[in-house]
Order: C-alpha cells, then structure tokens, then sequence
C-alpha cells in the first residue's frame, strides 16, 4: 500500500469536493495552500519510493512504475505552484468584484477535480480506466476554459470540447483495438486492460491490431497534446482560459496526453518494434516544431504565443520518444523543464494581463523596469524555452538532437534548423515585451496577489535552475529506468 | 447451428445502426435527426441484448440497459429541448450537400470494411462482421460533425461516433468490464450536460449556434 | 663590435651628407632640360641651414603632436635608412630588420606626417593628408610583392643578405626577367613612395595639385628643415635600394678601407646616375591627375606579381 | 595551480552572485564587483602563466548525472595562453569600470551589470578551460547569454535592443552549426570527452570530417565576425558600454579562434587536405581588406573599432590558414610559425582593440558622443588618454615599434614562405594574400590617421568636445596598463616567443622556439634566420636614438630659437571648426577609388535663392554606402520566413469544421499508410 500515491491522488479530489461545501474565502484559499503543499511532498515521496522500490501500488486499480512517478513529479510540482498561483490570481479578480464568491469557489472546485483527474490517469493501472480520467479532465478543463463567460472565452471552450471529444474518441476506439486483441490471451477480464499485463503479452499481441490502435491513440489523444495538424483548438484554449489554467493546460495536460501516448507506444513497440511508432511520432513532432516556429511571427497576443511555445516543445518531447535511445532521456527530461518554464512563463503572463487588462504584445514593453517579477518570468522562462543554458532545455534538446543524430541524421538537421528558427521568432517577441521603456502605467496588483505568484514563480525557476545543469541522482534513476521501458533491451516497466 | 443464426441476427442489426446512420447523414429536420438517433441507439440495445444473451456475459445487458435509458431517453429530450429553445427546425445549409454526403459515407463504409479485413480472423466467430460496422459508424459520425453546421447536428453526429465505439466494445470486444462501461456513460452523460451548457451560453452570446459563425479566433 | 657601432655611424653620415645633394641634382638637371641655369646643386645645404637658424611659427591650434612629427620624421626615415646597404654590403644591422622592416619605418614617419597634417586644422593640410592615404596605400601592394620577387630570386629579404648575394652572384637565380619586372614595379613605387612627377610634384604649391607639400604647408623654420631632410634622406634610401639591389657591383664586399673607397665612391656615382634619371623623368612626363595615379600603380602592382609568375614558370 | 584555479572561479562567482543583494548601494555594488573581477584578473594571470610554463596539463572534473556530461576541465598550453589573455584584458577593464560605471548610476542596475561582467569574464574562462564537448557547447552558450544581456544594458534604445537581438541569433545559429560539429564526433566516438575525440578508436571517415570542418568554420566564424557572418558585430560591439564592448571585441571574438585552433589542430589530429588550410586563409585575406574597408567609411568611432576586429581576425585567419597549409605538406616548422603568428597577433589585437574601446570610452565620457565630427582637439584636453589612443592607434596599424608589427610581420613572413610549397596553385596564392595583407595595413594606417586626426587634433568641433575634461584616474589607469602591455609585446618578443612555442609545440609537433628567435633572443625569424630577421628592441632604441640625434642637429645648427605662436593662417579668414577637414572628406578618395565595393549613393538637394540661381540658399549633402551582405544576403530571409508565416496564417482560419477535417483527413491518411 502506496500511501504517497494514495495521498497524492486523493488531496485534490477531497479539497475539491471540500470546496464545494465550505464557504469563505480565506478558508477556500487555506485549503488551497494546504494542498499544494501536500502534493509537493506526497508526490516528492512518491518518487523517493519509486526510486527505493520500482513501483508503487495501490491494490489493484493505483499502480506507479518509473513512468508515472516522472510524470507525478511533473504534475505534482506545477500542479502545487499552478494553485498557488490560482490562489493568488483569483484573489485579485475576487478583489476586484469580477468573480462572484460563488464562482469563486466553483472555479477552486473544478481547478482541484481537474488536477485530480489528471493525477488519477497518471496512475491508473487500468487502460479503460485511464481512458474515463482523462475525459474527465478533458470536461472539467473545458468547464474551465469557459469560466470567464467572455464570447472568445466560449467560443474556445466550444472548440475545445468539440475537438477533444472526438479526439478522445478516437481515443477509445484504439483502446478498443488493444482490448480486442488482447483479451485472446489474457480471457475477456479486467486483466485484459492492464498495463503490467499489456506489456507481459504485447509481443504475441495482433499487430495490425496494435498497428491501428496506435494510430488512433495518437490522433486521438495527440489532439489533447496539441500535436499539429491536431492542434488547432489550442492557441485559442490557452489564450481565452483564465490564466492559471492556461498554465495547468500547458504544463499538465498536454504532458498527461503524452503520457497517454507513451504508454500505448510502449505496448506497440514490444508488438511492431519501435520503428513503426517511431516514424509516426517523430514525424508529427517535427511538423509541430515547425508549425509553431514559424507561427511565433505572426503573434499579436502573448498567451497565444506561449500557448504555440507549448506546440514546440510538445512536438520536441515526442521526437526525443520517437528516436529513442539517448532521446527518450532527453525528452522525458524536456517535459518537465518545460512544464516548469512554461508555467512560470504562463504566471508571469497572467501578472501582465491583470494589469494590463488586455493581451496585445505591442502594447507591453519594459516588463523588467515596470513590473520586475513579471518581466524577470517572462524573460527568464522565454530565455529557458528558446533553449538557452544554463536551463535544462538546452541540455534536453541537445541530448535529443543527439539521439536523433545517432538514430536518423536528416532527422537532426532538420530539428537543429527548426530549432534556431524557433528561438529566433519566440525571443523576438518576448524581448519586446520585456525590454525597452514601459508605455502603459496599468493598474496595481495587491499584496497578497504577489506574495502569492511570487512564491509560485520563484519556485518554478528555483527548481528549473536547480536541474538546469544536475539532475538530483533519484531523478537520474526514473529517467534511466523510462529508458529501459523505450530502450532496445524493453525493460518491463 | 444457433450460434450460427445468432451470428446472422448480430450482423443484421449492426447493419440496421449503420443504415440509421446513412439516414441521419440524408435527413435535414434536426428532431429527425434526433429520433433517428433514438432509433440507432434501440438497435443498438439490441444487439448489445441479443450479444448478451448468446454470449452468456450477463454485464452487457446492464449496458443495455443504460443505452436505453440514457441514449434512447434521456439525450433525445435534452437535444429536443435545445432544438425548441433555440426553434431551428431544419438545416438548409450545409458544408457538403446530401448526395455527396452519401457518396463520401459510402466510401467510408468501404474503406472501414477494407481496413478491418484482416482483424477479422481474430474477433469471435458470433461477431465477425461488426468491427468494420463499428468503424464505419465512427467515421461516419465524425464526417457528419464535419458536414453539418448547426451544433445540434454536430452533437449528433458525436453521439453517433459514440454508438459507434459503443457497438465496437459490446458486440466485437464482448463488452468491456463493467466499470469501463459504467465509466464511459458518465462520461457521455456528463460531456452531454456540457455540450448542452455551452450550447445554451453560445445562443445567449451569439443568439445563434450556427457554429460556422465561431471564427472570431484565428491568426 | 666597436666596427660595427663605426660602420653605421659612417652610414648615418653618408645619408645625411648625401641627401640634400641628390635632391638638388635634380633640381640642377630638370633646370638644365628647361634650358635654365638653375640653382647650384649645393643650394639644399644652404637652404637647409637658413632654415634651422629661422625662428619657427607654430599654429595655436596645433598639439604636440605637430611637434613631436618633425623628429619621428626624421628619426623613422634614417632608420630605414640604416637597414640598407649604402656602400658596404654588409651593414651591421642587417639583422635589424629586413625590407618590409624598412616599408613599415617609412609607413611610421607617413602616419605622424598625415597626423600632423591635420593638427593645424587647415583644410589644405587635411587634404594632403587624405590624398597621401590613397596614395601610401595603393603603393603597398605593389611595394610588397616587388619585394617578394626579389627575395624568390635571391633567397631572402634582408638587404644585406640579397645585396651581398647579388654582389658575389652566390646562389641567385640567373633568370633575369623577374627581376627586371620587379626593378620596375620598384621603380615606379619608388617615384610614388617619394612624391615625385608624374604622382605628386614637389615643386608645386597649387592646393589643386599638391600632396605632400599640403601635409608640412604648416611647417617652418627647423621643423620644416627636419621635414624636408627626412624627405631628402627618404629618396635617397629609395635610390640606394634600387641601385644596390638591382645592380651592387662595386659595392664594399669586404672590410677594408680599399673597399671602403671603391665603394663609396661607386655608390655616389650610381645614385648621381639615378637622379639625373629621375630628373629626366620629371621633365619628360606631366604630374597625373590623383585617381589616375590608381592605373600607374596598378601598372606596378602587375608588373610585380608577372615576376613572381614568371619566377615559378622559369624554375618549373 | 590548482589553488590559483579555485581562487579565480572563487573571486568571479563572488564577483557575479554578491553584488545583487547590495541593492540600493550602487557605489559598493561597483567597487565589490570590479575588485573582485580585478583580483580574478590577476589570479588568472597568475594561472595562465603557470600553466603555460606547467610541464603537465591540469585536469579536473566533476561528474554530473546527466548523460555525456562532466564538467571537466584541462589546462594545457593553448587554454592557458587564452586565459592569460582574458585575464590581462578583464583586469584591464575591471580597473577602467570603477570610474566607467559610474556613468550608468541611476540608468541602470549597478549590481546587475557588475554580476553580469563577472559573470561573463567567467563563462569565457571556462569556455577555453573545457575539456567536454557538452560542457563547452553550455558555457559557450551561457557566454552567449550573458554577453547579449551586457549588450543591452541601455536597452531602453531601440537600435541597442536591435543589435542584441541580432547578435543573439547570429551566435545561437552557429551554435547550432557547433553542436553539428560535436554531434558528428558523438557519432563516431559514443561520447562528448574531448579526450575521447583526441584518440578515436577509429579514425573519422574523410567526408564526416569535413563537414566537420565546414560545421567548425561557421559556426565559430559567426562568433570570430568573419566575413560574411560578421554582420552581427558592428552592431553589437558598439552598443554595449565601452568596457564591455572592449571585452567583446578584445576577447569574447578570441573564443571563438581559441575553438579554431582547438578543433582542427587538436581534435581533428591537425591532418587536413590543402583546401581546408586554403579556405581558411581566403576567408581571412577578405575578412581582413572587407573589414577595414568598411571601418574606414563608419564615423561613429566604436563602430569603426569594431569592423577594425573583422580585419584583424581576418589576419590571425591568415597566419592560422597559412599554417594549416603548411601542416597538409609537412612542412611542420612553417606550420608552427603560422600558428605562432597567429596566436601572436590574437594577445596582440586583444590588447590594443580593448585598449583602443576604452579609449572610446573615455571619449564618450567626456563628450557624450560616439561621432567623430563632433569631436576635435581632445588632444589638449583629455591628454592622458589622447596619449594612450595614439599607442592604440600605432598598434593596430602595424607600426613599429609597437606589438601589431611584430606579430602582422611574422604573418607576412609565413606567408612569403609558401615557396617552399610544391603547388604552383598556392605558391601563387599565398603572396597575393600577403599584398592584400599590404594593402589592409595601411588602410588600416589610414583609418586611424582619421581616427585620430579627426578626434583629437585641430580645433574642437562641438561643444561636447569644447567642454571636454580628462576621464578619472581609475579609467586612466586601466588604459595605462594596456597601453604598456602593447610596447612591452612589441619591443621584447624573447618574452613572448618561447611560451607561445609552449603553446604551439604540440599542436604541430615541433618546437622552433630556437630557430624563431635568433642572435641569442635579440632577433626574431622565420625559422631561418637567413630569409629574413627582426630585432624589435634594436629598432625601438634605433628610433629613440636617432630623434634625439634630430633634437642634437636642431641644437647644432640653429639652436633652440624661441618658438613664436600664431593661429593658422585660413586664406586671411579667422579659421573655424567648419573649415576643417572632415572625416567624410577625408575619405572621400578612397571611396571613389573603391567605389565599385562601397557602391555608394549621394544625395544632394540644393534649395536656390529666389533672385538667382547661382547662389543657395541652403544645400543638403548626403552620402550612404550600400550595407551589400546585409541586402543581399541577409534581408531576403528575414523578408522569406515573414511572408511564409503571413501565408500560413489561414491554417488556423478558426473555423471548427475545418478543424475536424484536419483530423479526419490525418486519421484516414494514417489508416491508409498503415495498412
């Protein structure tokens, strides 16, 4: 019995709940705190077992090897600093009489069930299972998206909703696929849909089967991950949410989609071997580098921009994955550097907008001598994401390339190319903002809004500094045990 | 022998779901739709029943069960209420005019058979025929979210990829354990509920749910 | 050693005593090829004299600079000086630095001399200065690839080491074509090193025309006796260069005093010979407009690398 | 050594973490940053003397858990020279900033640019310290980082955050080009340890290293400002404060050289085909004509400073090229020589370019203005400086008896030695490389006789430059030192020629220390003493003791009659700044002799009186060259990828219909491919 990942599950489920009973603020914001509080340890505890004992399980449902303790740690540590910040930010606009009380404490209770689901799907044992938690994820963030009721605000959500609806569809027709071939060998059972069991019997697996249930996993969920062509609602989702669900929608749920993707990918390459699923995914990595490189030109509104920086690098994860070996490191390493810097970036991104009141680049110059920590956020996180030391994802994305490098050249050159494309358009337009002399005097923030994303800011970059050229040793163990899950030798997980 | 005929009688009414979908993709009333949508869902209670039933796997009629209840009954009067509310009657526009449309399912419907044609050997000889059906519906819905304008319609066509994958797990996959099945009808419940909030806010906003008209976010 | 620290002293004199003659030689000849009488040759001691006994007038506006010029003038030119053979082909300082050594002292006094140009803030000395920019550095191409010829032929580019060479006609490379081209291109850097007709007209004080004559317009009394030795001295050591390099025979091969004699007394003669030459020349052709001096030196500039060339062609 | 190490990396991270947290005190910020980098500065001296001299290469290294990385260093011969370099130029500069800085109090964050400046000198040391491809390419990115935020430290100016900008993406697309050239060797090798790359188990195939090669020469020649990668540089040297850009230009460019040297000759085993070494040297003879063709035309004088740093990278180019020539045949002597020009003149233009943008400092701290037309006559006024400038200025041109000339004539010299090659083809090439050597210098001469001419002499010509003062003592003290360092470089090469051998020894594998120094170290020599030889210390006392012999004839012949002064005489007018010469005028010949690579445009609009025409009232003349690489090479792409973005922008038409058709028509795609 696991009780870091029963604790790390449960916190927001139970809080969130909590929220839809208790009234008062101050009370919703304690609870708030307490529970950012509890995920980083439980989910810093979680590793810390993992680590000590490969896996971690609950009965027969909650069960965390190497990969979902990665992906704990992920959403555990932004998921904390992600409340923080929501605590922070709602207050203000509390402050301000934008949100009712009421809503207030609705939008702590979706916030907290939205992390919940997300935390459930990292951990499910079971693949149908997994399959419910994400759409629930997916609901609670298109309730999310919606929040601030604006017309944009709806239209996005529509989309959303729409999109990601047939895409995790699409989804669950691939889950389908692998039940329907699997429950030949493991009997029509539960057993059928679990992943340790999956990956037992994967290479005696059908694999047209498994052929077609990839593909479908990976448009369907790969919609949820924002992969081009699949992307579309994307931008729009992350500029119109509130703001620190735009973060949650970067840093968490995208990863959480790849996590998803991964898992099927692990099954598939024991079926196919990797070079199927690796064509595949290292092809619509780099369409998304692509894309989103050259989209950077041409945007008018900063969260849309970080919300194609999330394209980017979700693209640039994935095609670690796909070229395997040293890149799989690499990109399970990316991940969680970027989920830090784009939520860090996404923090200072709401700062601006609360007050600014508006998101138009050109109008936000001279971040750093207007708002320091705001500017010192955007600054530094865009510094991070266009791939620059001493940040990790310079070290990630050099081990990628490197991966790529050793498995098909053309393929780096390509990536090395896109690469230097994006950080010249992104930093083009985060420099804009952060530089120069400030124009708008914009409206003050109260106290405890700052001291709140100030605390959530300052521990991102903390942390993304800290691994930035050293990852902690019990780190080192998790990625190079997911190597052993992608790698030649197919480690069981 | 009766396995056999059993066999026959699945396929026949996965074909029944398959030909309500070409009905629905030809049909321009939005409440047809709804009501054919209805009926879709009957059969496919049914053929989900009569899998039950010569299958043994007594799970499955509670799915059953709940397909009547929720997709037969209680999303049909959500959809109806939303029609009236928002009072349109029928599409009149649409991205791809009713003979294309058919066309083009048509050939979906091929090219789901011609995909699972080599699946076939695996899935179990009471149910050969319905994984390509199953696949044809999906894709037949998905093209129907395409083809049509009105949100309504689009709901639709989503609840058909829905029946679709439903048909999928039931009749080809003899049905997935019971809390998947539980699971994946909150799921829809629930995602139903949100379609329709949105649907109701967009009209407020837009008083319109031509969802053509949502292009206000772009580059 | 003591030898030594007497042979360039000997040298120093030599140079000194011998560069206002050459300049007024040629006075004498261009005088005599316009049918006048002219001037004794001996006039640019005289001058020279009048001249450090003047009270010097320095212009307000100027710096230290203007000041210090004369002397780094002076003291670049007859150190270049003393890197080449004069009568002895042995100089003791032929370690001291070989024939680019010399470009580059030359190049010293030139900087300071366009430097002071400048300093009295007159628009004439800013014009000279910025014609003898192009000027200087059109040359040098040439002036470094004539030299380089040179050294394929002999072996070297230490002047003493080439001169001696040729002298004893030890392990030169007999061909003469090359060298004949590289004597030209020289030639013609030398009339540009030393601001003669047809590139510059030392005898004109038309601000139209003039260049160097436009960089020391300020100059006067002993500063401007500085300059115009340092001139003088300046195209002697171009002279000797010439002569010794291309045609060194009779030069001093040995130390002594027999030599010594035959020495010097060769060299006056063939640098006498040179004058006339130059003399003859500057009564012969009209001074070029400035941006038609470019084909001139360009002419060098070919002339030069054709040597190399056909160095390399000869010897396979 | 080690100890020295510690204390170095002690001093500077010190120097970079502490002065932030002194918020409020800008003084103390500035004092604790800069002493702090002043004692690193000479503890790096200190080490890179001990290491050059070391019998052993220090090596250290701290493991790290991320894959292929260690941060291990090594202090061999080439590393230790570069440090010394870095550590004399940044003690240099440190000393100037205490009083330079002061400039900046309340315009910008004292404590950030102290921490920055530290910082920076410390990426840069690292960088020539590593000794792990993955290590390097992240300190080399750091000093990218860092130098781009000096950059910008007045970034409230629109053209200083464009040149940022555009040095930062310049670099970073090499960097891209760098890792390219590690990950090549990755390949072969399993693994990022330079050691491992010395002694590959394999030797590379032919064509990987090439493109090696080729990766090397750009991505470090955008660093270095090559031509035609250098575009970047003008912009951004002169537009951070002086004593940085006298770091960017003095040192930072050297890294990239410093990489060069350490590539090819080291990593790559020093064997190359001829056209390798070939296409270095033609890089570097256009670099070096390009470069101060360009600088002879730019009246802003830091601008000119900096298009001064692509012309003298283009001869250390020239050395190292010719080295490299030598190396494919051989002839190992030559080689060394090249290499030892090379490195020789790399110290060299490190000391007198910093020295020349301090100088340009000091002038912008008086007179507030980079344009040489508002300055004048600062000779009288700032006369330290002024001083110290011309030593800069007869430095850079070459001329003896100071360092440039000792190091430009021992590249000439390896030059004149390609007789000895057997191809006819680079026996040709290589003096024509020397003549266009010939050339650059005395343009090089030329410009600075501009420079300063125009800025310090003749009569001032604003009131910037009428209101001129001295700058500090700590700025005067700065200069001083490098000032002296460019005479004792210059006059007393038998110091520096054998550690330089130290250097190059095993890169070539020979050491001709005692055939490059001749007459027991009075002289110094191609290798043989016979071609051709140099007493730099002779000719310096040559100079001192014939202008006193000048000063004895003016006392012989005249004696020392009483001086009498008067204003120049200007044609019976009183003259006025607006008589003088003009940097534009003074380059006026030169432009139109070169017209066809300035390709310059006038403009003139002449306003007439109404009564006649033979007289205007007022006339406006305005000559610009054309920016060529710029127009031609640079534009374009920008102008591409603007246009294609545009062009994209209907992928996310923000219709929903469309949308799920990407979907569908992905989805099927995908079925149908994996059937």
């Amino acid at each position: 019995m696991a009780w870091p990942l029963l604790i790390l599950v449960a916190t927001p489920l139970l809080v969130g709940l909590a929220c839809l009973l208790v009234r008062g603020r101050r009370l919703i914001e304690v609870l708030q705190c307490c529970q950012a509080g509890t995920m980083l340890v439980s989910a810093a505890l979680l590793v810390d077992w993992v680590v000590g004992q490969q896996e971690a399980s609950v009965d027969a449902l909650l069960r965390a090897d190497a990969l979902s303790a990665w992906f704990d740690l992920i959403l555990g540590i932004v998921g904390a600093t992600g409340t923080l910040f929501a605590v922070g930010y709602l207050g203000e606009e509390y402050d301000r009489q934008h949100v009712t009380p009421r809503r207030h404490r609705l939008f702590f209770a979706q916030f907290d069930l939205y992390l919940a689901a997300m935390l459930l799907a990292v951990n499910v044992e079971n693949v149908a299972i997994m399959w419910i938690a994400i759409e629930g994820s997916t609901l609670s963030a298109a309730m999310l998206i919606g929040f601030e009721r604006s017309k944009a605000a709806l239209e996005a959500g529509w989309k959303f909703v729409i999109l990601n609806s047939v895409g995790i569809a699409l989804a669950l027709f691939g889950t389908i696929l692998v039940y329907y071939s699997s429950e030949h060998l493991l009997g029509v059972t539960s057993e059928a849909l679990r992943w340790s069991e999956l990956y037992r019997v994967a290479d005696g697996l059908d694999q047209t089967a498994i052929k077609l249930a990839f593909v479908f996993v990976l448009i369907g969920y790969g919609t949820k991950a924002g992969l081009v062509p699949m992307h579309t609602w994307l931008p729009d989702a992350h500029a119109e949410a509130p703001t620190p669900v735009s973060a949650m929608l970067s840093a968490n749920m995208l990863t959480l989609a790849v996590y998803a993707i991964l898992r099927f990918k692990a099954v598939a390459d024991r079926t196919v071997g990797p070079a199927f699923t690796g064509k595949l995914v290292v092809g619509l990595g780099l369409l998304s580098v692509a894309v989103a490189a050259i989209f950077f030109l041409v945007q008018r509104d900063y969260k849309r921009l970080f919300a194609y920086s999330s394209i980017e690098h979700i693209g640039i994860a994935l095609l670690g994955f796909g070229v395997g070996g040293i890149g799989v490191f690499g990109g399970a390493w990316h991940l969680l550097n970027h989920a830090l810097a784009k939520s860090a970036a996404f923090y200072g991104a709401g700062l601006v907008l609360l007050r600014h009141e508006h998101k138009l680049v050109e109008r936000v110059s001279g971040l750093l001598r207007s708002m320091p920590l705001a500017g010192a956020a955007i600054l530094l996180s865009g510094v991070a994401l266009a791939g620059m030391p001493p940040f990790g994802l310079f070290a990630s994305e050099v081990l990628i390339a490197a991966g790529a490098f050793t498995a098909r050249p053309d393929v780096a050159y390509a990536f090395l190319a896109l690469l230097a494309l994006a950080f010249a358009t992104l930093l083009y337009q985060v420099f804009r903002m952060a530089l120069g002399e400030p124009v708008e005097p914009g409206r003050a923030l109260g106290w405890p809004c700052r001291l709140f994303t100030a605390t959530a800011v300052g521990v991102n970059l903390a942390v993304l500094g800290l691994i930035g050229l050293q990852v902690p040793s019990g780190f080192n163990t998790l990625l190079s045990a997911i190597v052993r899950i992608f790698g030649p030798g197919m480690g069981s997980p | 022998m009766l396995s056999h005929f059993g066999a026959q009688i699945v396929d026949l009414g996965s074909a029944l779901l398959l030909l309500t979908c070409f009905a629905i993709v030809a049909q321009r009333r939005l409440s047809a739709c709804v009501d054919l949508f209805a009926l879709q869902s009957v059969f496919l209670a049914a053929t989900a029943a009569l899998v039950a039933f010569l299958t043994g796997i007594h799970h499955i009629y509670i799915a059953a069960a709940l397909t009547i209840i929720i997709k037969v009954l209680v999303i049909p009067r959500i959809l109806k209420k939303v029609i009236e509310r928002l009072n349109v009657t029928r599409e009149l526009v649409m991205n791809v005019n009713v003979p294309t449309g058919l066309l083009i399912c048509g050939g979906l419907a091929m090219l789901a058979f011609f995909i699972t044609q080599p699946l076939i050997p695996l899935g179990f000889q009471l149910t050969q025929g319905s994984l390509g059906i199953a696949l044809a519906i999906v894709l037949i819905g998905f093209f129907t979210m395409i083809a049509r304008k009105k949100a309504v319609t689009q709901v639709i066509g989503f609840l058909v990829m829905e029946n679709g994958l439903f048909l999928g797990a039931t009749a080809s996959a003899y049905g997935m354990p019971l809390i998947v099945e539980l699971g994946v009808f909150f799921d829809v419940l629930v995602g139903m509920l949100i379609v329709g909030i949105y649907a109701h806010r967009l009209q407020d906003a837009f008083d319109s749910v031509d969802t053509s008209q949502l292009t206000t976010l772009k580059e | 050693m003591s030898q030594a620290v007497l042979l360039v002293v000997a040298q120093t004199m030599v140079l000194l005593a011998l560069s206002p003659f050459i300049v007024g030689l040629i006075r004498k000849v261009k005088a005599r090829l316009q049918c006048r009488r002219g001037a004794s040759v001996f006039q640019p001691y005289a001058d020279l004299a009048k001249l450090f006994k003047k009270q010097p007038v320095v212009s307000t506006t100027t710096s230290w600079i203007f000041t210090a010029t004369p002397y780094i003038l002076f003291a670049s030119t007859l150190a270049a000086g003393l890197l080449v053979p004069v009568f002895v082909s042995q100089t003791p300082l032929n370690f001291a630095g070989n024939i680019i050594a010399l470009v580059y002292l030359l190049a010293l006094g030139t900087f300071f001399l366009m430097l002071a140009g400048l300093d009295a803030g007159s628009a004439f000395g800013g014009m000279g200065s910025s014609r003898e920019a192009i000027v200087a550095s059109l040359t040098e191409p040439a002036a470094i690839l004539s030299i380089f010829a040179i050294a394929l032929t002999t072996g070297s580019t230490n002047l003493s080491t080439i001169v001696h060479k040729t002298a004893l006609l030890q392990g030169i490379d007999t061909a003469p074509s090359p060298h004949l081209m590289a004597l030209a291109a020289l030639f013609i850097v030398t009339i540009a090193e030393t601001g003669r007709v047809p590139v510059d007209n030392p005898a004109t004080h038309l601000e139209l025309t003039m260049i160097h004559e436009a960089m020391i317009l300020e100059y006067s009394g002993r500063y401007l006796a500085l300059v115009e030795w340092a001139s003088g001295i300046r195209l002697l050591v171009f002279l000797t260069l010439i002569v010794n390099v291309f045609a060194p025979w009779g030069i001093a091969t040995t130390l002594t005093p027999v030599a010594f004699g035959v020495g010097l007394g060769v060299y006056i003669l063939k640098v006498a010979g040179m004058a006339v030459l130059i003399g003859v020349i500057e009564s012969m052709f009209a001074k070029l407009r400035l941006f038609r001096v470019t084909d001139l030196l360009g002419v060098a500039f070919i002339l030069a690398l054709l040597g190399v060339l056909f160095f390399y062609i000869l010897r396979g | 050594m080690s100890t020295l190490l510690l204390a170095l990396l002690a001093c500077y991270v010190g120097g970079s973490v502490l002065p932030p947290c002194l918020r409020g005190h800008p003084t103390l910020q500035n004092l604790l940053a800069h002493s702090l980098a002043c004692a690193a500065g000479l503890f790096g001296i200190a080490l890179g003397v001990a290491g050059l001299v070391a019998s052993e290469p220090l090596t250290a290294s701290v493991s790290s858990t991320i894959p292929y990385l260690s941060f291990a260093i090594r202090l061999d011969p080439l590393a230790a020279f570069f440090v010394l370099t870095i550590s004399l130029v940044g003690l240099a500069c440190a000393i100037y900033a205490l009083g330079y800085v002061t400039e900046f109090y309340g315009r910008a964050s004292i404590g950030a640019l102290g921490s920055l400046f530290n910082g920076f000198l410390l990426a840069m040391t690292l960088v020539v310290l590593a000794d792990n491809g993955f290590f390097f390419l992240i300190v080399w990115e750091i000093m990218s980082l860092l130098s781009y935020f000096l950059v910008v430290t007045e970034h409230e100016k629109a053209e200083v955050r464009y040149a940022g900008f555009f040095y930062l993406v310049m670099t970073h697309v090499g960097t891209a080009f760098i890792i390219l050239t590690f990950l090549l060797l990755f390949r072969e090798t399993g693994s990022f340890s330079f050691d491992v790359f010395r002694h590959p188990e394999a030797p590379l195939p032919p064509g990987l290293r090439t493109v090696a090669f080729v990766a090397a020469l750009i991505g470090f020649g955008t660093k270095a400002g090559i031509v035609p990668l250098h575009v970047w540089l003008p912009y951004a040297h002169p537009a951070a404060p002086s004593h940085i850009s006298a770091l960017l230009s003095g040192v930072m460019i050297k890294t990239a050289i410093y990489a060069l040297v350490r590539v090819y000759f080291d990593l790559l085993g020093g064997e190359f085909p001829w056209w390798w070494g070939f296409l270095v040297l033609g890089i570097g003879a256009v670099s070096a004509l390009l470069g101060v063709m360009y600088a002879l035309m730019e009246h802003d004088l830091k601008s000119l400073l900096a298009y001064h740093s692509v012309e003298n990278i283009g001869i250390i180019l020239l050395g190292i090229g010719a080295g490299m020539v030598f190396q494919t045949y051989g002839l190992k002597e030559f080689a060394a020589l090249g290499l030892l020009a090379g490195l020789y003149h790399t110290i060299n233009h490190a000391l007198f370019k910093a020295l020349l943008f301090l100088g340009a400092g000091s002038l912008l701290y008086a007179t507030h203005t980079r344009d040489m037309e508002e300055h004048g006559g600062l000779l009288r006024r700032m006369p330290w400086t002024g001083l110290f400038f011309l030593i800069g200025a007869v430095s850079i041109s070459a001329l003896p008896p100071s360092n440039g000339f000792v190091s430009e004539w021992l590249v000439f010299q390896s030059l004149f030695l390609s007789f000895q090659l057997p191809d006819l083809f680079l026996k040709l090439m290589l003096p024509i490389a020397a003549a266009m050597l010939a050339l650059t210098g005395v343009l090089a001469l030329a410009c600075f006789a501009k420079a300063f001419g125009i800025s310090f002499l003749a009569l001032p010509r604003s009131a910037h430059a009428r209101h001129a003062e001295e700058a500090p003592v700590s700025m005067r003290v700065g200069m001083a030192f490098l000032a002296v360092a460019c005479i004792v470089l210059g006059v007393a090469p038998m110091v520096v020629v054998p550690l330089l051998d130290r250097v190059v020894a095993p890169l070539a594998r020979v050491s001709i220390e005692g055939k490059v120094l001749a007459m027991d170290g009075w002289a110094v020599a191609p290798v043989n003493v016979e071609f051709s030889s140099l007493s730099p210390p002779v000719l310096a006392f040559l100079l001192a003791a014939l202008s006193l012999l000048g000063l004895g004839l003016v006392a012989a012949f005249g004696g020392l009659a009483k001086t009498r002064f008067y204003k120049t005489w200007g044609c019976g007018i009183n003259l006025t700044p607006r008589m003088e010469y003009t940097a534009t005028g003074f380059v006026q010949p030169i432009k139109r002799v070169f017209s066809a690579i300035y390709q310059p445009t006038v403009k003139l609009e002449t306003e007439l009186l109404e009564e006649s025409r033979y007289f205007a009232k007022r006339q406006r003349f305005e000559s610009r060259i054309e920016p060529v690489f710029q127009k031609y090479l640079y534009d374009p792409v920008v102008a591409f990828f603007i246009a294609a973005a545009d062009r994209l922008r209907i992928i996310q038409a923000g219709s929903l219909h469309l949308y799920l058709t990407y979907i569908f028509v992905v989805l099927v795609l995908l079925l149908l491919i994996t059937i």
